[in-house]
């Protein structure tokens, strides 16, 4: 009915047309910008176009793709997808990890994560995925440690064991973070996000690898998991030059914000 | 035809209106008269059924509004034209559109509604004033467009709230000439609120008078004026001021129709000087009417003077004391 | 402090003048549904209430609460409640048609509220002319009540509006685009100095326009 | 005391007042009429500085107003009583709060606010409806209530827009009753603007007719209703409709004070019969004025007929035609 | 389909009731401020407008510009824009207090003109009784005509604490909290059912609530 998009025609025998409408959270600069290297470099090889399209709402996000009106969407991790399909019975499916955010503690008051003292306030981006990833921080770090049985791309405050730092917990909408950072003593959050508000590096006093767990998934609807069109897409975005293009480009949206998938 | 039977109206506890019985004949003028706050305006809203009376019963030309439908209310309500006694123009229209309203939302063609408008607006003397708002009006020139609209249907009844009052002698003439046009050549039936006995008197044909909320008097313009002491007929032909009476006896005199206007010189022939006190004499509804206080000569024999003026036509009663002719008058 | 990602300001035009058309798009398409339902809906609010031309106790409440509802929620959580209709009606729940029927619920129900308010300004006693005349219920409510409620009917219209320009930018998240979702999305959530400036004095810009039309036209109404 | 002088006042381009000279006297009853659309709202609207005159001068005891600042007016205005034509009562208060509401402002202690508001309810006959809000209130109840708020500030000049026009003749003679009152015990300086010509005659010393924006006629109301035939005199001393004058000769008399009220016998006995047609003979400011249409002998010498009704005090004068009558008589 | 991940009911009460405290708080707040402000300032640009008490062109124009200013900017983007003036007054741009200002901004630019429009409806003619009787302008804007527009006033209050609410959804993103935000946060984006379930309810019987107060009260001042 679509054909990747109400007003284009459908390649013969898929769903989908050479223009591929991929979906990414509208405030992520980063992804844009990976999906516009894509279009540019990689996709022409397979005479295809990229349109990335913007959209700010993840559930819409997800349910437009399960019902193929974007070919695939690269927002989520793994975890945050199984929270998504348990959660509404969407039908959607990871083909695989293309990227990793980088992800890491900020504070213009302390020089290092050991130096936040016994109750300082912290912020947290206020959506589940990103709670949780900042809490698991936290927990690698030696900061805290989670009750049992707990999965940590799942944690809430409500899901710690033992605060050691004896931190407080503030939450904020993304976007809020760098201006956040005058009005607590540290600010856990997407580099990006600092990188695109101009914050001095020098603010960031921890930054942890981030895990395989918490790679941005390529999702596509998992009733056209079988599109012919479908497999060139992976065939775009598993091209062995992208890992190596995230690893060593100096495009300012990409480079320190979204790194090459890693190994575990 | 208007009659109403048994009407009452209460607000809550108080009665506003209370077991009226009044009726209206086709292409009659009734004239409801009575103090501040007496009711009138109810009466006159309960007619076209704006209020629901609490009890009794209503027909306008044989129909009981109450029991109509809805659809047969509006049709009924056409029929009944409506001058309220605060002109209720819509301030977002001009004075030829408020009197265009009606015609509108009746489905008069567009052509005969401009004609109507400015025949209406002419016969109200607002011609020039056609396409002011209500704010740019006075207070005489919107009551003056409120009558033209409450007209704008060419109604069969109609229901005049104080057209006149706040209206200079020539409007309220010109007004007054209109209304007893209405009914002569229409046959209009007109319910006419007023406090003005000169309108009464010069173009009512049926008066009643309503007091908290009930009929006191009422009866044919021609036979109240001719009682001699209900408080209607004083108040229709109130009594001029009295300058001070000087020795003589005084009398009050009442008349109307066929009496000799020389009968003041006949009877002066028996009675003596006559002193003219008070008058008004004047012709009301085609014949003759007068009420004086005159002083005559404190000698004369009461029966005599009674008789004297009988014979000439006049009712004649003598005033007990000037205080009851100074309360009189003021009534 | 300026961002070093800003969008040059040459190719701010490119970004702007497309969410200047969306949101004109979404807020006039919008806006027609609102007046034609909410204008109705905040009439029948009105005259059903015992202040109003037919007072009937259970359509008012009834209704009243369906009203209520429409202004109830986050609009955020509107627009996921409302999504099983927008799918039915436009078999999308994304870009700008799905705004269109949670932005309607929400102006329709606002609108409704400002009607009604406007409505009850206008005096018991121009009514009775139209009653005394024999106008039917519909001709009394067009050509008294409406008529007479001009004046706050448009200054309404004006906080609609206004009203609806910043839901457009919260729609913006479900694909809708549009200048306020500009400002939130690329200078808010991006930090893109360049967009945020330019977004907030186009809004200003636009905002002072229609307030500023809005009130000439209420004053030339008023008689 | 109000001296207006030149004053204009135009909409745009309509002169709505256009060169009013008009001087009221301390402790006086200045009378303004003329017809709807006149001016005469206007008139007091630019007295107390509600409408700011295009042109001319107005100073109230005195006072300049539009010369005033801001503070000056406000005290300036507390000593201007206005009675506004349409009442103008808030509709969100009582009508005690209404009447109350200047003197709040005014900072009049809470006692003294209760005790004159019960007594001007009393004045004005609306003691029962102390509390009733407008919209529970009749026409002439919402009236009454203007005026007794106007009253609240125990102004020293009042201006009073049709204050009695819809009122009865009973409320409208205690408000009359109330106004000589302030006027004679207290001295204060009243401009009445009415339609009802028994006002003018029964309460004012001076009176105005407005026509089109100009005043057209003044003076003190006593000279005015002497004075044979200019048309405010007409106006004020209407003649009475006239009946058919079956083959007499009509003729006009007037007169006011020192006559001799049996004039006519008198007269009689000179001129023979005379048919008393129409008549007003009343008390008006202590003196008797009268105004007759009488039908006389048509051999009578016309010379001899003003002769022995002018040695009797009596202005006579033949009426040109009946058609003349009328159409004076409706003036 | 009911989410597994939801809250269990028994301890919903948890996060419902402390939320509806933050709303509760939030809202008079902010409500107390937007009264206290918007009031005057609606008053100010009718009255300083060509209807008003004392026309004045230059102070409407710049007074109306800036009451306008508050309504320009979706919230996110004016809660970002006051950053420096909310630091300023409570050291934080963060949580409760922090959102006080954007929303009163907001609310207060709302009332403003839903004061305007109410007063508008008071005919000049009662205000000539004011200055007919020698009143200073505070007395006749209050004593003559706040009284008259009172049914006015209070059917634009509950449109304004109702909206407020709304803003208190999206002003949970800088973590003011609240139940429009928990229905947000944790209703809609955690799936969490139980709660979206629990907010909603919650959220349209304080609406309801609050509309029939409302419309109660106007009836029992409009005589
Ligand atoms: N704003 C306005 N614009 C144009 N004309 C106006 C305006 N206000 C009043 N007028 C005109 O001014 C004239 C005088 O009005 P005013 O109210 O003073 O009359 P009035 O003598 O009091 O009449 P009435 O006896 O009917 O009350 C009227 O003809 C009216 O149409
Ligand atoms: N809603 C109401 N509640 C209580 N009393 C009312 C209500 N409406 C009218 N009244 C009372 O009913 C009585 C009759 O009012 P109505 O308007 O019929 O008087 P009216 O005879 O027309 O007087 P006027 O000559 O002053 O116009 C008045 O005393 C008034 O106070
Ligand atoms: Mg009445
Ligand atoms: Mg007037």
């Amino acid at each position: 009915k679509y054909g990747g998009g109400a007003d284009e025609k459908a390649v013969e025998g898929s769903h989908f047309s050479n223009n591929f409408k991929i979906a990414y959270q509208a405030s992520s600069a980063s992804e844009q910008a990976f999906l516009e290297y894509l279009d540019q470099e990689i996709a022409p090889d397979h005479g295809i176009t990229i349109e990335p399209v913007g959209i700010e709402d993840g559930n819409q996000l997800d349910q437009a793709t399960a019902d193929g009106d974007y070919i695939a969407n690269i927002y989520q991790h793994n975890q945050r997808l199984k929270q998504v399909i348990e959660s509404t019975g969407m039908k959607l499916t990871a083909l695989g990890p293309v990227f990793q955010w980088s992800y890491s503690i900020y504070s213009t008051k302390y020089d290092s994560i050991d130096d936040l003292p016994d109750g300082a306030e912290i912020a947290l981006l206020n959506d589940p995925a990103n709670t949780a990833q900042a809490l698991w921080i936290l927990e690698r770090a030696g900061k805290l440690t989670f009750k049992d049985g707990v999965d940590p791309w799942a944690a809430t405050e409500a899901d710690i064991a033992d605060n050691i730092g004896g931190y407080t917990f503030t939450y904020m909408e993304y976007g809020a973070g760098p201006r956040t950072l005058d009005s607590v003593d540290a600010v856990i959050d997407y580099n990006m996000s600092f990188v695109d508000a101009g914050t001095p590096e020098e603010y960031r006093i921890y930054e942890p690898a981030a895990p395989l767990a918490f790679a941005g998934q390529l999702v596509v609807g998992t009733e056209y998991v079988d599109d012919p069109q479908v497999q060139k897409l992976e065939e775009i975005f598993f091209d062995p030059r992208v890992q190596d293009y995230l690893a060593d480009n100096d495009d300012p949206n990409l480079a320190g914000q979204l790194a090459p998938v890693s190994d575990e | 035809m208007i009659e109403i039977s048994g009407l009452t109206k209460a607000y809550g506890d108080t009665r506003v209106l209370d077991g009226i019985d009044l009726t209206v004949a086709d292409g009659q003028i009734a004239a409801v008269v009575g103090p501040s706050g007496a009711g009138k305006s109810t009466l006159a809203r309960c007619i076209n059924l704006l209020e629901r009376p609490t009890s009794g019963s209503i027909t306008v030309s044989g129909q009981d509004l109450a029991a109509l439908s809805g659809k047969q209310l509006r049709l009924a309500r056409r029929e009944i034209g409506t001058v309220f006694q605060s002109a209720n123009l819509l301030r977002r229209l001009t004075a030829a559109q408020n009197i265009a309203l009606p015609m509108r939302h009746q489905g008069v063609p567009e052509a005969e509604i401009r004609r109507r408008v400015g025949d209406l607006l002419e016969r109200v003397g607002m011609l020039q004033r056609a396409n002011h708002y209500p704010s740019q009006l006075s207070g005489g020139q919107r009551q003056r467009v409120g009558i033209a609209r409450g007209l704008a249907l060419q109604p069969s009844v109609l229901l005049s709230d104080e057209a006149t009052s706040g209206l200079d002698p020539d409007a309220t003439r010109a007004i007054l000439d209109l209304l007893t046009e209405l009914r002569d050549d229409l046959g209009v039936t007109i319910l006419v609120i007023t406090h003005e006995m000169d309108v009464v008197r010069s173009i009512a044909d049926h008066v009643a008078q309503l007091d908290h909320g009930r009929i006191v008097e009422q009866g044919a313009v021609a036979d109240v004026v001719r009682r001699s002491d209900s408080p209607l007929s004083r108040a229709l032909l109130p009594m001029p001021t009295v300058p001070a009476a000087d020795g003589r006896r005084l009398w009050t005199l009442r008349y109307r129709g066929a009496v000799s206007p020389v009968w003041l010189s006949h009877a002066g022939r028996d009675l003596g000087d006559i002193a003219v006190l008070a008058a008004l004499v004047e012709e009301s509804g085609d014949t003759s009417v007068g009420r004086l206080t005159v002083g005559l000569d404190p000698r004369l024999d009461e029966r005599r003077v009674v008789d004297v003026l009988a014979d000439l036509g006049l009712a004649a009663e003598p005033v007990t004391s000037l205080r009851a002719v100074r309360a009189e008058s003021a009534a | 402090m300026i961002s070093l990602l800003s969008t040059p300001w040459p190719d701010v035009d490119d970004l702007l003048l497309p969410a200047l058309g969306e949101t004109v798009r979404t807020v006039v398409l919008v806006m027609s549904i609102v007046v034609l339902l909410g204008g109705p809906l905040g009439l029948l609010i009105f005259n059903t209430s015992p202040l109003g031309l037919r007072p009937h106790r259970a359509v008012n409440v009834s209704i009243s609460w369906i009203a209520n509802l429409g202004r109830s929620l986050p609009f955020l959580v509107l627009m996921a409640a409302v999504i099983p209709v927008t799918k039915l009606v436009f078999g999308t729940t994304i870009g700008f048609k799905a705004a269109l029927i949670p932005m309607s619920i929400a102006g329709v129900a606002f609108f409704a509220r400002l009607t009604e308010n406007a409505v009850r300004e206008v005096p018991r006693e121009v009514l009775d002319v139209g009653l005394a005349s024999g106008s039917n219920r519909w001709q009394i409510v067009r050509g008294i009540q409406l008529r007479e409620a001009l004046p706050g009917l448009v200054a309404g219209l004006t906080l609609n509006v206004i009203a609806m320009i910043e839901y457009s930018a919260i729609a913006g998240a479900i694909g809708a685009g549009g200048i306020g979702y500009l400002a939130v999305n690329n200078g808010y959530r991006r930090f893109d100095d360049h967009v945020m400036i330019a977004c907030i004095v186009v809004l200003i810009a636009m905002v002072q326009a229609i307030q500023f039309s809005g009130d000439r036209l209420v004053r030339a109404l008023t008689h």
